[in-house]
């Protein structure tokens, strides 16, 4: 039976079709930017300085405070350059520059071998020492969603296969060409929480990856492959929960608080590379399609210039409006195509000039069409009306915190208004807030 | 100031500027009830007056008299006085109207209007100033119910003071003597009103910039 | 190069405000267009009054307060076109002139415009005509251009067939009488995704068994009157329909349950339109106390 | 039975004090702002008009008629009242301290509302016995609170209305008001 959520939007995934065939592609770049804050949490701190010679994975940024975790080199060379760049709206964040010498020379490494005969404890450690975070977007330290309480007991490992974004292929493709480790990392993680059932959620307008899943679950101990209906958003970690096992986490509890965890597909084949080579996350696919000539799902090292990503796939094919980082519903703009990717950057999607016009808001005309889409069940028509008015409190009694930033809403909405950017100012407002009333507190 | 000058500023100041009806919104269950043609209007408003002038008069003529605590009570029982005397006097004169105003005599006891004027003019005025004012008051009050109550005349059986006017195709529009077009002719004639006095309110302010 | 910086979602709906009045009007031409059909030219001339003298006052109201202009949503071609499907084909030009000025002015407009009225203006101003002239608008016309009484009246009852009420070989107002140019529409605004199936299904199945519960022949009175129209393009009226699905059961069913109490009871044979009108009212209040469960928060949180 | 039953559907709906009776406008367009308030101050109209139904009935046929004082009614029914209110302010802030938080400000102005002085008058002028007396303030009162409960939830919602500036605070609650009305009347009938 296909599961899904309550509510949400159906899209128009034509978008994905230019990608979808096209198998991955390895692209290595003549020089990386490795900036130290791609996951969640304190940014990493650089222990090489400029003229060191560095090999591929080696650290090159130490792990700060809970959540942290190390950067690794990505090419081996040199580098080139340790400084401050601006970086999408999280002001000025550190950068290594390494100039790649194209020996790709690995550091020692020490791999774990088989996932099913090493030893469980190894494993989270091994993750976190790989530099994982979650590589479906989010960039949440994995080995942190893996270290759960011992009073906690996971019933499902949940792999992310939904990719319910539009545009993106790069999961879906992953799923296709790499279903092996995704199972492998899948198993590994099973081990180390000790769980006995692992499910890959995949929606169901990619039912080549779900027969591969499908077969190659076959010989995985506890592995299953649950499909969904296509709708969005269904990847989003709350409502895959809903859909799969029927539960909600509760406001401010974590997925395991409801014996879950979900790890997406491109995070399960990291930690794969990672327990039975040793290898540190150093490179990801990412879809890179629009306007460009030659769209396709290139496996590049992190850290790769969105400028050389983009000339990978023989340039614009028309002038460029916009550039965004991730899919059409949850992108995030690009300044200029200078910034490098990071190891949560799933897509980048060039937008025609006629496609990135601005929209001007019409009056709301009380459709309901935002309240119907609200995957989490909000109002966001009333959300939108205390936020025009900069009512805080009353944003807040309606729930704007829980709100995910879906976009579901202003999607729908037929006079277009900015529902998600407003409820995302509130949010961010409404933190500052906090974060006052705590330091006075 | 003269004392002439006097009374006519607080006569106006009922009649215009604190007009009950348009710009106090005061006693609106009478004004929409009894509207339903202008004569109805006139007479309920003409009650009022009655009731105005003589408690205002009596109020401020006791006004040194009743101790502070019990004036609301003191007040009300005052002007229920005047309010039995009028519908006594109805009751025998023009019984055709006081049928058709019906229960909203006795309401007049209640009607905010009074009681307002009770205690925010006459307990603290001399009784020829006090007596203007319910004159003023109740003028206003007259004015305002004739004027709501013509229009849904007009409107709603096409005459005037029961005088046909707009003739014999003209097909009446029932909607305004009901109970809805009551509501709706005095809030859309509200509105009207706000939008001429903002409109004059802004030429004073623009021809005092100049 | 210059790039756009822009909050997401990048991509929008194909559905605009304008594409979904559009998608009404499309809606209702089957109904207009049988309406059309059954009383001929003056049907016409009546429904385009209607339609251009609510864009008209829509524009003069607009202009004269200084407002942005927005007749380009089209919602008062709509507001215009429903008024005039719901009035007899012999009601006089003028009278649906002032109705569609009082539902574009008085209903809407003076409450903010597009979005702001509580009640449907269409509606409202076809009870307003019923209440002013109740005479002219419940005179009725058959198909031959004789008048006579509509199925709904007293003693009329087993003058039609099922088939005659659902091809609307009856007496009636313009648009209301063939159930089948309506369903046909219903189901393009249903697969246009303009509407949801919700409140109009909802109208109908509540309309079915409460008049089995009184006792009236469910399917005469489902097929009869404009149980249908009212399901089909006012109870669904964006803006004075509620939003929640618990919600927009409640309506809905209160829409069907007061159609047939007034239709046994009332004086008006004809309920639907105020069973429509009288739950706009509840619709602010549903919406409150109705509110979808906001996920990971218990029910009782959701409601304060 | 059926009678009563009609009577009072009547109250309620037909014969609602504010839309086809005029009585009680005042706390209806002033204290209709929000639905929590909307309702506090039906409940305590309800409330008191239903005492009142009973008391004055009381005083009119108990003292009034026998000692042919019935000219008095009026003065003697505003007395009844304003008593009453007081008394049940009085007793609700010993009994019930948290009710009295929630409607003890509604009391003092429901002495000047016309709707309670109106029922008992009109229990008078139509010759109700008891029970109808009761029931009439009863149901009139949940008529009275049905009408504001559903005024304040449509206010509640113009709140960011872009209503015209003339048209703001009182012109448009009349309008609203009259379309309410309007949709009323379509149970016109439904008591013959």
């Amino acid at each position: 039976m296909k599961l899904t959520f309550r509510r949400g939007v159906h899209l128009s995934y034509a978008n994905k079709n230019a990608t979808k065939t096209s198998p991955i592609r390895d692209f290595v770049s003549d020089e990386v930017r490795l900036i130290t804050s791609m996951h969640i949490g304190a940014p990493s701190k650089p222990i090489v300085k400029k003229g060191d010679k560095v090999l591929l994975g080696q650290v090159i940024a130490e792990p700060v405070g809970f959540l942290g975790i190390p950067v690794h080199a990505s090419v081996s060379g040199e580098v080139t350059d340790v400084s401050m760049i601006p970086y999408l709206g999280e002001g000025n964040v550190e950068c290594i520059t390494i100039a790649n010498d194209y020996e790709d020379k690995w550091t020692e490494l020490s791999p774990l071998g088989d996932v099913e005969t090493v030893d469980p404890a190894l494993i989270v450690p091994a993750i976190k020492n790989a530099g994982i975070c979650g590589m479906g977007g989010a960039s949440f330290p994995t080995h942190v969603k893996l270290s759960i309480k011992p009073e906690q007991k996971c019933e499902a490992v949940l792999v992310n296969g939904a990719e319910c974004e539009t545009h993106l292929t790069c999961d879906h493709r992953l799923m296709l060409e790499q279903g092996e480790k995704i199972i492998g990392g899948l198993r590994a993680v099973m081990r180390a929480l000790n769980s006995d059932k692992g499910i890959i959620c995949i929606e169901d307008n990619k039912p080549d990856a779900i027969e591969n899943l499908k077969r190659l679950a076959l010989n995985a101990q506890g592995v299953s492959v649950q499909v969904l209906k296509t709708k969005y958003p269904q990847g989003g970690e709350k409502q895959l929960i809903n859909a799969v096992l029927k539960r909600q986490v509760p406001f401010g509890k974590l997925p395991i608080d409801v014996g879950a965890v979900v790890v997406n597909v491109g995070t399960c084949a990291a930690i794969y590379d990672a327990v039975v080579y040793g290898r540190p996350l150093i490179s990801r696919v990412t879809t890179v399609t629009g306007c460009v000539n030659r769209p396709s799902n290139l496996r590049v090292r992190i850290g790769t210039v969105v400028e050389d990503m983009i000339g990978a796939c023989e340039g614009f094919s028309t002038e460029p409006g916009k550039i965004a980082f991730g899919g059409g519903m949850t992108g995030l703009c690009l300044p200029g195509t200078d910034l490098p990717m990071a190891k949560s950057t799933n897509g980048i999607v060039v937008y025609s000039v006629k496609d990135s016009k601005s929209i001007d808001e019409g009056p709301c005309i009380r459709c309901g069409k935002c309240v119907a889409a609200c995957p989490i069940g909000l109002n966001p028509y009333l959300i939108k009306r205390a936020a025009d008015a900069d009512k805080l409190e009353e944003a807040k009694k309606l729930y704007v915190n829980d709100c995910i930033l879906c976009g579901c809403c202003s999607y729908e909405c037929p006079s277009r208004r900015w529902l998600t950017a407003s409820f995302k100012i509130v949010k961010q407002k409404l933190a500052i807030q906090a974060k006052q009333n705590g330091g006075k507190g | 100031m003269s004392k002439d000058n006097k009374l006519s500023k607080i006569f106006l100041n009922g009649v215009i500027t604190e007009n009950p009806t348009f710009r106090l919104v005061l006693g609106t269950c009478p004004t929409m009830a009894v509207t339903t043609s202008a004569l109805n209007g006139l007479g309920m408003g003409a009650a009022a007056t009655f009731v105005l002038i003589g408690s205002n008069t009596v109020i401020s003529l006791l006004r040194k008299f009743i101790p502070d605590r019990v004036r609301i009570p003191a007040f009300i029982v005052v002007i229920c006085t005047f309010v039995t005397m009028i519908q006594l006097i109805m009751q025998a004169y023009l019984p055709s109207l006081y049928a058709a105003l019906g229960i909203f005599i006795p309401l007049i006891v209640v009607n905010c209007i009074i009681l307002a004027r009770a205690e925010a003019f006459a307990s603290k005025n001399p009784v020829l100033d006090s007596a203007v004012d319910g004159l003023g008051m109740g003028v206003g009050f007259t004015l305002a119910l004739t004027l709501i109550g013509a229009v849904r005349e007009l409107l709603g059986n096409g005459s005037l003071f029961g005088v046909n006017i707009l003739g014999e195709s003209y097909q009446p529009m029932l909607l305004a003597v009901l109970a809805s077009g009551g509501f709706l002719t005095f809030g859309l004639m509200l509105g009207v009103f706000n939008a001429i006095m903002n409109k004059i309110r802004l030429k004073r302010i623009r021809e005092e910039a100049r | 190069m210059s790039l756009r910086l822009s909050t997401s979602p990048h991509l929008r709906s194909p559905h605009s405000s304008t594409r979904l009045m559009l998608n009404v009007i499309i809606a209702l031409t089957p109904a207009a267009a049988f309406g059309v059909y059954n009383y001929g030219f003056k049907a016409l001339m009546l429904i385009l009054v209607s339609m251009v003298s609510a864009v008209v006052s829509e524009y003069l109201w607009q202009r004269l307060t200084n407002r942005p202009v927005r007749i380009k949503d089209c919602s008062a071609l709509v507001t215009g076109m429903i008024l005039a499907l719901c009035v007899t084909p012999e009601a006089p030009w003028w009278m649906l002139v002032v109705g569609s000025a009082f539902a574009i002015i008085v209903v809407k407009e003076l409450f903010g415009g597009i979005g702001d009225n509580f009640i449907n203006p269409a509606l409202a101003a076809r009870a307003m005509l019923l209440a002013s002239w109740p005479m002219v608008m419940t005179r009725h016309i058959d198909i031959d251009g004789v008048s006579s009484a509509t199925p709904l009246a007293e003693g009329a009852q087993s003058q039609f067939s099922y088939l005659d009420l659902l091809i609307g070989r009856i007496p009636g107002v313009i648009g209301e009488t063939c159930k089948l140019a309506i369903i046909v529409g219903l189901v393009y605004l249903i697969v246009s995704r303009t509407v949801t199936w919700r409140i109009p299904a909802f109208t109908i199945l509540s309309a079915f068994v409460m008049a089995w519960i009184v006792g009236l022949d469910p399917i005469y009175h489902v097929l009869s009157g404009g149980i249908i129209f009212a399901a089909a393009f006012m109870a669904n009226d964006y803006t004075t329909s509620p939003m929640t699905r618990g919600a927009q059961i409640v309506y809905a069913s209160g829409i069907g349950v007061i159609t047939i109490i007034i239709r046994k009871w009332g004086a008006y044979p004809e309920g639907a339109t105020y069973a429509v009108l009288f739950m706009n009212l509840l619709t602010p209040l549903l919406d409150r106390y109705i509110p979808h469960r906001v996920y990971g928060h218990s029910k009782r949180e959701a409601k304060n | 039975m059926l009678n009563l039953l009609l009577f009072m559907v009547s109250c309620v709906i037909t014969n609602n004090f504010i839309f086809s009776r005029f009585l009680g406008c005042c706390p209806f367009l002033g204290v209709s702002n929000k639905v929590e308030t909307a309702v506090s101050m039906g409940i305590a109209v309800t409330f008191v008009m239903t005492l009142a139904s009973l008391i004055t009935y009381i005083v009119y046929h108990f003292v009034l008629l026998p000692l042919s004082l019935s000219f008095m009614q009026t003065i003697a029914f505003i007395l009844v009242i304003a008593a009453l209110v007081q008394f049940v302010e009085m007793f609700l802030k010993k009994a019930s301290p948290s009710l009295y938080s929630a409607l003890g400000i509604y009391l003092p102005l429901i002495t000047t509302n016309c709707a309670v002085l109106g029922v008992a008058t009109l229990n008078v002028n139509n010759d109700y016995n008891l029970l109808y007396s009761v029931l009439n303030g009863c149901f009139g009162g949940i008529g009275f609170l049905l009408a504001i409960t559903l005024m304040a939830g449509v206010r509640e919602r113009l709140e960011s209305s872009k209503i015209p500036e003339c048209m703001k605070g009182f012109p448009i609650s009349l309008v609203t008001a009259g379309l309410m009305a309007m949709a009323f009347m379509g149970f016109n009938g439904l008591v013959k």
